[in-house]
């Protein structure tokens, strides 16, 4: 039936047509390599507790550590080749612009094998993500900031912006919380941070032992200790779930709009791009939507807290 | 879009050329169910022959064709103390014929997905630019709903579709590279019968839907539901198995996971596709599970498909195609679970606002 | 590691093995393509099955097989004593494996049966971990090379290792298997821990469990599965019995 | 001469399971020479009761981690003959594949793994990765050949799941065949690397004849079913294996003895080779030749080299295999049957010899009686008594002890003896 028109050699339909090269995506601005990571080298570790160290990394790529920028509250997905990645929240000064700050605790996979790491080894970075604490709303208020355990973490960059642009802000408060006082980190900041960023300061443990002789109990006592109008009052809080969860309704019961308390979630995460679904909270991504969600927001989100 | 009309048999050597020379995937019955129904799957075909046109559908949908189930993601090369990173995600150039109408709707979710947020994935562009994809129609089976999920026709996301006018195929061709493929063909302008002939076949499909599911205002339906029971006495069922979202063309949820060369000179990082019924899915480190019990992930596994996530605007992402119901050996199915969960809500409703009386 | 700035060590190994078929460490000489490199990770300080050498500081001991003669718990302690880490290797040593099939009947009688009453000496095969401290388990009959290979790495680049927590079904969905159910049989991959590639469902025979319980399994609703399919309740409880992975499982509900 | 001398190995090395040699020489006479096998038994007969029929492969399978893919297809094929029932012809040439692969696999990790290091004078093959790299590539080249055929075939390379009574549950693949054909033509010059090693080594005169026991069907290289004979013309059906065997127990063994015609007879390669011959493929008969090995041949060190010979048999019939199987049609792998009752033997080739399996089944398809005899339990008392003679043979020929303690390893290992396998 077939004339010689209709015999065509597939070899013909193989050649031109299907010989598409794939474009080169990489010279193509609109597509980014989403996995590729900034290349960085630990610079210092600065041990904190048992738990807990403080790594600053250098981005070895001039060019890419000017561009690397991000904003009070995001994180990174840090990469220990081998090993794997972790969402990390950034823990320095969006001004400096030489290191990144990043305190870890050692919890499991990727942080322990991070904290096998000597100085001078390489690691990835990728990122910044997420969302950020409104740093600009915030100006002109007074500034609550309550940090629960390793929620001082994500605290350190907005306490650095506040620093950097301190005449912008009103009143700027620390709550400060701890299980122990051998757990409490970054005690070497506090005077400074009360000096130089005039920030009230206050902290508390629940397990006393002989040698602190500060104050006791649940992190809310210490807010009795300042005395500032709920009404103008901006508040972060970060910390483990059931602590926010807990100080939020005590701030909302003081009287600050629930859309004025910011607070940042946790959830499992392997992508870091809304792509893994690892980290919903009901319809929402925690990694793009989050890890900086006002209180309103997290009060309409299924399985939150 | 370009309309032609093509006969049965010339479309088999039009078909035998492009599977003969290309690396080519089509419908082929690979086992008979103990029910004496055929099973098909999308699997590897080098002759027009081996591809049966009149397959029914396939257990498994075509994604990983586009989203593998494995795919490395990265390799670092070390050494001397230090490491490179390479990426890769070329991918050689594959047909896949016979792909449903709702199967294209949902290579169309993924596109959305994958492609238009912030960061659209490298390794499913590339895979989806390379993929020449053939659609066809077919009447449903008793169980698809893709027609309440206005799934059920498809005006994009292929390069040519196939509509079964009996003797022949009416072809809706949308890419230049299907049309210049054709053109060492017969194919024709299609004549006036022709055309009746496929709006006799679109209405004919439209009619032939048994399983309806009310999906309208679904998404706050499900919002208010959240915490509804029915989540557990559903999940009591449900043996977290993953089947489901693994046979499903829309799932995409997965799992990263970086491993070690046995040599220790290097490592890759690969995404592994995960399902939210899986126990660990929401498992944070020391242990704590944000969806402990098996309706807590349940409840995801409908929360996602029917409510839509907030990143791709809410869109609701089943297809319609039942596949996870015909996967599921402990027998849920979304027909099914919708439907519970409405009765429970509407039975509520009554209760607390009774209809008056008809007098 | 090199680029985290710390050398890796050898680890001293010892493979032991006890009542078994030896088919676990003989998978340690298999995947040829990378055995040197697998090799090259490990300080084989012990190991009868394929060198005459026998030193006793082993750091980690894998050890294969069953526990069903006294000398065996008197070895078996020996070993704990001397191992900082003690893998039960194979499904035998996690659970016990086929040999828990001959409890089933006195051991006398299985001693006439078999020997003619000539003296043997032998008791009921218990796993590892009823006599001694067991701190990984790498269950499968046989063990996934790839699994061991992943671990040992691991083991040697300091990075955690553990199991999938899911079961069979999500690997045997991977390779677009079609579902033994469907084809009218008992297959235990729903309730069974993945990681072994779905290789039994993908060569067409149902899950025998080999690798024990996923987590969190959901028996009940399996049960319910196997009555509303009309399947043999007697083929389940043979089948949930033959490596004793499902021990308490299966004698309640069977 | 010393007039004493004791050897006393516990738990041998390089040899699979747990087994003693013990010597004792006193004054100068040799009063015990025992190779006593200590190796705790598993009562695989006591599991087998009540199974179901379709299951025993994959339970037997179990009794020895080497040579599961021969332990399976006894068992297999001892229901079939019980219940009837005639497995596809397809099916047929892919459970020969795949003992091809297993023995393969099998005499690959004895040359190499447990036989080289005795001639290298080294512990374990791990010092010959450095010393001798071209021959460890080539055996693992070859073990890894032997383990992709009984994959491809089987679905695992041990403990297959394709195997099962009827015929196959899967058949292979034709793109897999394809490539393992090649994957055949690649790794010839492997073995021919392993040749030329062994023909550089001497292999210890020694020699006490015996009788060879085999399977034979008079058309083939042995492998699956046919008539059991022996070098001493004993000529039986399968179902009659216990005239062959009439197994006894010692009491300082948990391993069963044989015997047939003589006090002790011999199992294996080189009984194979011995009983069939002019069956083997020109091209292993050549290689035979070349390492002037010829039957009827007595030395028991002369079973690797023809377990060397096997190899060049089977790379040749497996190419011939998997021609002919990429040419059928595969779709008829499974002859469907009910359960009914029934009792037969089933005897294969294992690499290490002749195995026997024999079940009896009632009508609703369940196990009623298993009975399974191991090659390595037919070796036991050839092993015992060569022992004897290579001590009497040695001191006469006046070896100190160190030689004649790695004698007596070599002459065991030399059976390649499976011995948690004997010991089921
Ligand atoms: C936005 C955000 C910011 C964070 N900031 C910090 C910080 O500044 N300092 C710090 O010490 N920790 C922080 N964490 C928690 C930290 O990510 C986890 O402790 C870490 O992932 C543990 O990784 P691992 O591999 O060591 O543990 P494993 O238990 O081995 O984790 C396995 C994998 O599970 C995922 N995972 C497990 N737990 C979590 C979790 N809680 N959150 C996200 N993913 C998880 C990760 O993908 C990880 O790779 C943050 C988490 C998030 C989501
Ligand atoms: S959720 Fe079920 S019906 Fe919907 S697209 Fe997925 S498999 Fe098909
Ligand atoms: S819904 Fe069904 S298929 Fe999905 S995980 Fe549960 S039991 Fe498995
Ligand atoms: S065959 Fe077994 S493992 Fe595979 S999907 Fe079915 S039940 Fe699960």
């Amino acid at each position: 039936m077939h004339d010689m028109r209709f015999t065509i050699p597939g070899q013909d339909l193989n050649r031109e047509p299907f010989a598409v090269k794939i474009p080169d995506f990489q010279k193509k601005s609109e597509v980014m390599i989403t996995d590729k990571g900034y290349k960085c080298r630990i610079t210092n570790i600065v041990p904190l507790s048992d738990l807990e160290r403080l790594f600053q990394l250098r981005i070895i790529d001039p060019l890419e550590r000017e561009v690397f920028n991000f904003r009070p509250g995001q994180f990174l997905m840090l990469e220990i080749p081998g090993y794997g990645e972790s969402p990390i929240s950034i823990s320095s000064s969006t001004s400096n612009h030489e290191f990144i700050e990043l305190c870890i605790r050692k919890a499991g996979h990727v942080t322990s094998a991070l904290f096998e790491a000597r100085q001078g080894a390489f690691v990835s970075v990728r990122g910044p993500f997420g969302t950020a604490f409104p740093m600009a709303e915030m100006q002109g208020h007074n500034v609550l900031l309550i940090a629960g355990g390793l929620g001082i973490a994500p605290m350190r960059a907005p306490l650095f912006w506040i620093n950097d642009h301190r005449d912008k802000y009103r009143d700027v408060f620390l709550l400060y919380g701890a299980k122990e006082p051998s757990q409490m980190l970054f005690t070497y900041q506090f005077e400074e941070w009360k000096k130089v960023s005039h920030v009230q300061m206050s902290t508390i443990v629940e397990k006393p032992d002989e040698s602190w002789t500060g104050r006791s109990g649940m992190i809310t006592a210490l807010l009795d200790e300042f005395t500032f109008d709920p009404k103008d009052t901006y508040a972060i809080v970060c910390g483990p779930p059931v602590m926010f969860k807990f100080v939020c309704s005590h701030l909302d019961r003081l009287g600050i709009p629930m859309n004025r308390m910011f607070v940042s979630l946790e959830r499992r995460m392997h992508c870091g791009m809304g792509k893994c679904c690892r980290c919903m909270v009901g319809s929402t991504f925690t990694c793009l939507d989050g890890p900086v969600f006002d209180y309103w927001s997290v009060m309409n989100l299924k399985e939150a807290i | 879009m370009i309309y032609k009309v093509i006969s049965k048999r010339e479309f088999k050597a039009f078909i035998d050329a492009l599977v003969r020379n290309n690396s080519s995937f089509g419908p082929r019955k690979v086992d008979t169910g103990s029910n004496g129904e055929p099973i098909y799957q999308f699997m590897p075909v080098k002759s027009v022959d081996e591809i049966n046109f009149d397959y029914t559908v396939t257990h498994s949908s075509a994604k990983h064709f586009f989203l593998p189930y494995r795919d490395e993601l990265s390799h670092f090369n070390f050494s001397d103390g230090n490491w490179e990173q390479e990426i890769q995600y070329e991918s050689p150039p594959i047909i896949l014929i016979g792909l449903r109408p709702c199967d294209i709707n949902a290579v169309n979710i993924l596109d959305d997905v994958m492609l238009h947020g912030a960061y659209p994935s490298p390794y499913y562009l590339a895979r989806r630019k390379n993929t020449f994809i053939i659609g066809m129609d077919h009447l449903p089976l008793p169980d698809c709903f893709c027609h309440s999920m206005n799934r059920h026709t498809v005006n994009h996301g292929f390069n040519l579709f196939c509509s079964d006018i009996g003797d022949s195929y009416y072809l809706s061709i949308n890419s230049s590279k299907a049309f210049n493929f054709l053109k060492e063909f017969r194919i024709e302008e299609p004549s006036y019968e022709d055309n009746c002939s496929l709006i006799e076949r679109r209405k004919n499909i439209k009619n032939s839907f048994e399983t309806k599911i009310e999906v309208s205002g679904l998404p706050c339906f499900l919002d208010i539901e959240f915490d509804s029971p029915i989540w557990q006495k559903w999940g009591d069922k449900c043996l977290s198995c993953g089947s489901c979202a693994m046979v499903c063309p829309t799932c995409y949820c997965y799992s990263v996971e970086e491993r070690f060369d046995v040599d220790l000179k290097g490592s890759t990082r690969q995404n592994h596709l995960y399902s939210c019924n899986l126990v660990d899915f929401a498992q944070v480190t020391g242990g704590h599970n944000f969806r402990p019990k098996n309706g807590d992930r349940l409840k995801y596994r409908y929360y996602h498909p029917y409510r839509g996530f907030a990143a791709n605007d809410n869109q609701q992402i089943c297809v319609g195609c039942n596949r996870c119901g015909r996967a599921c050996l402990a027998d849920i199915n979304p027909k099914d679970v919708i439907n519970d969960l409405r009765l429970e809500r509407e039975s509520c409703m009554i209760c607390v606002s009774p209809s008056p009386d008809k007098t | 590691m090199n680029h985290l700035g710390f050398e890796m060590e050898k680890v001293k190994i010892g493979s032991f093995d006890f009542t078994c078929c030896e088919g676990c460490q003989l998978q340690l000489a298999n995947k040829e393509s990378t055995l040197p490199d697998f090799l090259a990770l490990l300080d084989i300080r012990n190991f009868r099955e394929i060198s005459s050498e026998r030193l006793d500081d082993y750091v980690i001991a894998l050890v294969e097989g069953s526990i069903t003669r006294p000398d065996e718990i008197e070895r078996i302690k020996a070993i704990r004593a001397q191992a900082k880490v003690l893998v039960a290797f194979g499904t035998c040593a996690c659970f016990g494996g086929v040999n828990n099939l001959k409890n089933r009947i006195p051991q006398e009688e299985a001693i006439r049966e078999v020997y003619d009453g000539k003296a043997v000496e032998t008791m009921p095969s218990m796993k590892i971990s009823d006599i001694v401290q067991v701190d990984y388990s790498i269950p499968g009959c046989p063990v996934s090379k790839d699994e061991v290979e992943r671990i040992m790495v691991g083991i040697v680049t300091r990075s955690q290792v553990s199991l999938p927590t899911y079961p069979v079904c999500v690997d045997c969905k991977q390779q677009l298997n079609t579902c033994l159910f469907d084809l009218g049989e008992i297959c235990l991959g729903p309730i069974t821990r993945a990681g072994c590639n779905a290789v039994c469902t993908t060569g067409k025979t149902a899950c025998l469990g080999c690798r024990g319980p996923a987590e969190e399994l959901n028996m009940p609703a399996f049960l319910e599965l196997i009555k509303k399919k009309g399947l043999s309740l007697d083929d389940l409880h043979e089948k949930l019995t033959f490596y004793n992975a499902f021990e308490p499982l299966a004698t309640d509900e069977t | 001469m010393k007039r004493d001398y004791s050897l006393d190995i516990h738990h041998l090395t390089r040899v699979e399971g747990h087994a003693n040699i013990q010597i004792t020489v006193r004054d100068g006479k040799l009063v015990d020479a025992r190779w006593a096998i200590v190796e705790t038994p598993r009562f695989f007969e006591v599991m087998l009761k009540g199974m179901s029929a379709e299951r025993v492969p994959f339970l037997t399978s179990r009794i020895c981690g080497i040579c599961s893919i021969s332990h399976s297809l006894a068992s297999i094929r001892a229901v079939e003959r019980a219940m009837d029932i005639v497995p596809p012809v397809v099916a047929e040439k892919t459970r020969l594949l795949a003992m091809h692969g297993e023995t393969l696999q099998s005499h690959a990790l004895h040359l190499f793994f447990l036989i080289a290091p005795d001639f290298a004078g080294t512990s374990s093959v791990l010092p010959l990765i450095q010393s001798h790299p071209d021959l460890v590539r080539a055996g693992l080249q070859l073990k890894e050949l032997g383990n992709e055929i009984s994959t491809v075939t089987t679905g695992r390379c041990t403990h297959p799941v394709s195997l099962v009574v009827g015929g196959l549950s899967k058949a292979p693949d034709k793109e897999r065949l394809l490539h393992l054909r090649a994957m055949i033509q690649e790794r010839k010059p492997a073995l021919e690397t392993t040749c030329s090693f062994f023909h550089t080594l001497t292999i210890p005169a020694f020699s006490r004849e015996t009788e060879f026991i085999s399977l034979s069907n008079g058309s083939t290289y042995p492998a699956i079913g046919g008539r059991l004979v022996s070098s001493d013309g004993v000529n039986r059906e399968e179902n009659d294996y216990l005239l062959m065997t009439n197994e006894y127990t010692q009491e300082f063994s948990t391993s069963k003895f044989t015997r047939l015609s003589r006090e002790s007879s011999a199992a294996g390669a080189l009984a194979r080779f011995n009983n069939n011959y002019h069956l083997l493929h020109p091209k292993a008969r050549e290689c035979a030749e070349s390492f002037g090995l010829q039957p009827v041949c007595h030395n028991p060190f002369m079973n690797n080299i023809a377990q060397l010979v096997e190899c060049v048999h089977i790379l040749e019939d497996a190419e011939e295999l998997i021609n002919s199987l990429l040419e059928s049609d595969l779709a008829e792998i499974k002859t469907p049957y009910t359960p009914k009752s029934g009792k037969a033997t089933g005897a294969v080739e294992a690499p290490r010899g002749v195995l026997y399996h024999h079940i009896e089944i009632d009508d609703k398809g369940k196990v009623t009686k298993a009975d399974c005899i191991i090659p390595t339990t037919q070796n036991n008392g050839n092993i015992h008594n060569d022992l004897r003679a290579l001590v009497e043979q040695s001191r006469r020929e006046g070896k100190n002890d160190g030689e004649i303690t790695k004698l007596c390893e070599m002459v065991v290992r030399s059976y390649d003896p499976c011995i948690s396998c004997s010991v089921h």
